[in-house]
């Protein structure tokens, strides 16, 4: 049966729904590419994608594999120096939404993609590093992260800030100046998390259909917090899958 | 002025051991002929610089060739990890790797004080991260008119960087298209410079997009084919992404990696 | 995002009494009938930027919209000086125009800060020149790196930028080749923004050098053919150099210039 | 006779002949632009001619009358904005020389393009200013400067300095940290001058055939030195005089 779909799926589909037409997305490479693209092809053709390669207002027809595929530049409106797109495009905020992944997240949604463990020199695990993450969560309007979740992934306290969030809580980015409202969305295969309005702590405020809550607990590295007026996602539309699955495929 | 050299002379006689070289490239456009032939010339102690380390970086670390790395995001794009980074910076081998670690908008901007002949550049950058505290090199700047914080960069002045471009022409003017990334900034803030190119043609006609790079910033043009694969070169060849995906297997294991590293150099001898 | 409207509607809506107003141009694509329009609207009190200040300069500034101009050059170029521009500066006609001076490097670096989102440039300029002592947007900063000593600018944050370009299509994407000059960055560091156009066309082919400025940057496009006249749009029509001459003759002499200006107005009427 | 020449003929092909063959030039306006491009049709087909409009390498058929025509783009290896031409190009001193006019000059190579008269805010006479020329003379690896020769011109001391040359004699560039060398040779339409090696003072060190040391002196407004080994310049050559002509009427 053609509504019959993965965790993945309904994730990706999540966060392509956030993405409204007509707004600006910095896009990072991965899930939030994927669905970014996939929101352009379903309900957002307005949609500015911009890619830290340089490329302004890409429209692949297939689904990118790195930010600097052949692709995005034959496609793009406009493809600009890597210093360009960070100076002019990214540092004033003009672009609305950052949408980025990550390898450890936090309960107040700074990111981590430096290492794990808690000595910098002699890491567990040496991750990738920052790339462009640090300055879109910065400067960006807001930000929105999408990853799997679990308990190695959704941790008390991040082993190291690569992308500030909100620290340590409410108020936090005002202190520091920092422009953008920050992480304001967490998509996973779950469900959704939201920054309390309060505190700032990111609280589960939907699952997706058929998820139990106590899943959503399970798969949480802190004591999750749950929205009083909790809801369902959506299920995938016929449409929305029949999109993702032929992007999927090109 | 540009001289046009075999890749063997041009790195023979521009990169030294010790040296600070780029090997510049987003994606596109990768230099990785010119990074294996300083592999298979044995170069030592060198400080390697790039916004994106990626495999041919983990064969430059892996062949012991660099003691230090100046980076912003060191992966196999759309595979995973660079095994030979993770096991010099956790384990030392084969020699131990210093690292020096940015974010793209800071490495950009180093390249753009150091293209611009000034000592360092100004960003929005790094705020509230924990990377202040491991690299030296970002520090608080504030605004002389406003009185606002921001942040400093230094100058990034390599000794040698290191390009791939589609053409030159026969005085060694250089044109490349597509993603550019920081190619520009990267070869105009280094003392020396080589760019392998596709072809040497008689002449550059104007494209669009397209970024020259006069023969009078760049020290020597070698002409090397294909000589950013597995990486790709826009109206010339794609990306092979199967060689990406088999680099994960050979980089995971020393001996594996070993291997590949003794052909690499037989292929010369 | 860019709407399409007339020049008319575009400079009403967009430019009021006492803005920060920069039209761009170097040479090349000057945006003259925009100018003029400001002029026939009668709008006053500006604040008027320009790296090089010209005739349709010349002519706010005579028919009294201004009363200040940032600028780093002003000439009539090919030909001389500006009459209208000395006659304010030094009589104070038809109103007082402040000044504030610096130079195309300066300037330039202050619209790059200001298309950055910075607060201030960094540059090697001024130095021992007699220009910092009449210009306060001119002050040392210390490199933290180095402590070696620079110069800081202010960024440019025009109300409104205004440039002329060849092209647009029917969304309001803009594409604009040859010498762009600082166009993109007076534009990004703009809180509004008017594009005259030669033509509006249904699909922007892509063109060697060509600058495109995305519709969700620019407030408006006006499509205005031969806007850029008397200067040049190349694709579209050479410079006018007698035009440049003859403005010498009627810029020279106040009554000249009234009777010049009467018949500007009176075209509307 | 096709050998007849005037003072600004001489004045022109003598600057030409300062600019060696491989050597790139940021190219001033009106009689350096002449200058410059006579040396690159005449001798130096390998000059590099760059405009502060974004010109790099340009190499236009007829004289352009501005900094900006369309000729000048059309025939450049690259055209780059105008803030990159400034910062990437010009301010590292990459440029070997930087060639100049003035409206005033004084003895020791200071420009003044500003303000005629000592008060800034109620100037005798109103200039267009400093354009390219204070980071032009700043950087380059030397500076030339071309104009006709009066005392009008030619004083003591500027009124403004709108771009420095020596300040108040040696030693003042390098206590400023100005890393070209400065005016390193004035034409005019009566001889040559070079700094004092000892005093980088304005010193005649040639005059152009015909001209009596006299009307040099005359024509300066500050006490003129005489170098011991006055020289007369070469007279224009018919070939120089031929590429100058056609350069003009083209």
């Amino acid at each position: 049966m053609s509504t019959d779909y993965t965790a993945d799926e309904m994730m990706s589909i999540a966060a392509a729904r956030a993405l409204g037409d007509g707004m600006s997305c910095f896009v990072g490479i991965g899930l939030p590419s994927k669905a970014a693209n996939l929101a352009r092809r379903a309900h957002a053709p307005n949609l500015t994608l911009i890619y830290e390669s340089g490329c302004l207002g890409a429209k692949p027809s297939h689904l990118p594999l790195s930010i600097g595929d052949g692709e995005l530049a034959d496609t793009a409106d406009a493809v600009v120096s890597v210093p360009e797109v960070f100076n002019y495009w990214l540092q004033p905020g003009r672009i609305d939404v950052g949408f980025l992944g990550a390898a450890q997240l936090d309960k107040f949604g700074n990111i981590n993609t430096t290492v794990i463990g808690s000595d910098y020199h002699d890491p567990k695990v040496r991750l990738p590093g920052a790339g462009g993450a640090p300055e879109i969560a910065a400067s960006c309007g807001e930000v929105f992260i999408v990853l799997r979740q679990s308990p190695r992934a959704f941790v008390e306290k991040v082993d190291f800030v690569t992308s500030f969030g909100h620290g340590t809580g409410k108020g936090d980015r005002e202190k520091l100046g920092l422009p953008g409202k920050g992480p304001t969305l967490v998509v996973t295969d779950l469900g959704l998390m939201r920054p309390d309005p309060e505190t700032a702590e990111l609280t589960l405020t939907e699952l997706h259909p058929g998820v139990e809550l106590d899943q959503a607990v399970k798969a949480t590295g802190w004591t999750l917090k749950v929205a009083d007026d909790l809801k369902v996602t959506p299920a995938p539309t016929e449409q929305e899958l029949t999109v993702l699955r032929e992007l999927e495929k090109a | 002025m540009a001289e046009l050299l075999s890749l063997e002379e041009a790195v023979g006689r521009l990169v030294h051991d010790g040296d600070t070289v780029a090997l510049e490239g987003f994606t596109h456009l990768i230099p990785v002929a010119a990074g294996q032939e300083i592999i298979r010339q044995g170069r030592r102690g060198l400080t390697l610089v790039r916004m994106t380390p990626d495999i041919v970086y983990d064969q430059l670390i892996g062949a012991g060739c660099a003691s230090k790395l100046v980076f912003s995001w060191g992966g196999n794009p759309g595979v995973g990890s660079l095994h030979r980074f993770r096991d010099a910076v956790q384990h030392d081998w084969p020699v131990p790797l210093e690292i020096e670690e940015h974010s793209h908008a800071g490495m950009a901007n180093r390249y753009v004080a150091g293209a611009s002949g000034l000592p360092f550049a100004v960003l929005r950058g790094y705020t509230g991260t924990d990377l202040p505290a491991q690299t030296e090199t970002i520090r608080p700047i504030t605004c002389p008119f406003t009185g606002e914080r921001l942040t400093a960069v230094p100058a990034l002045n390599p000794d040698v960087t290191i390009v791939h471009a589609q053409r030159a022409d026969r005085s060694g003017n250089v044109q490349m298209w597509g993603i550019t990334g920081v190619q520009k900034e990267a070869v105009l803030a280094a003392k020396r410079s080589i760019v392998t190119v596709e072809e040497i043609v008689d002449e550059l006609e104007p494209r669009p997009g397209a970024v020259v790079l006069p023969a009078w910033v760049v020290s020597a043009v070698a002409e090397v084919p294909g000589g950013a694969k597995p990486s790709y070169a826009a109206g010339y060849y794609e990306r092979d992404n199967s060689a990406y995906q088999a680099w994960d297997e050979i980089g995971r294991d020393r001996e594996e990696f070993t291997k590949w590293l003794n052909e690499l150099k037989g292929v010369k001898a």
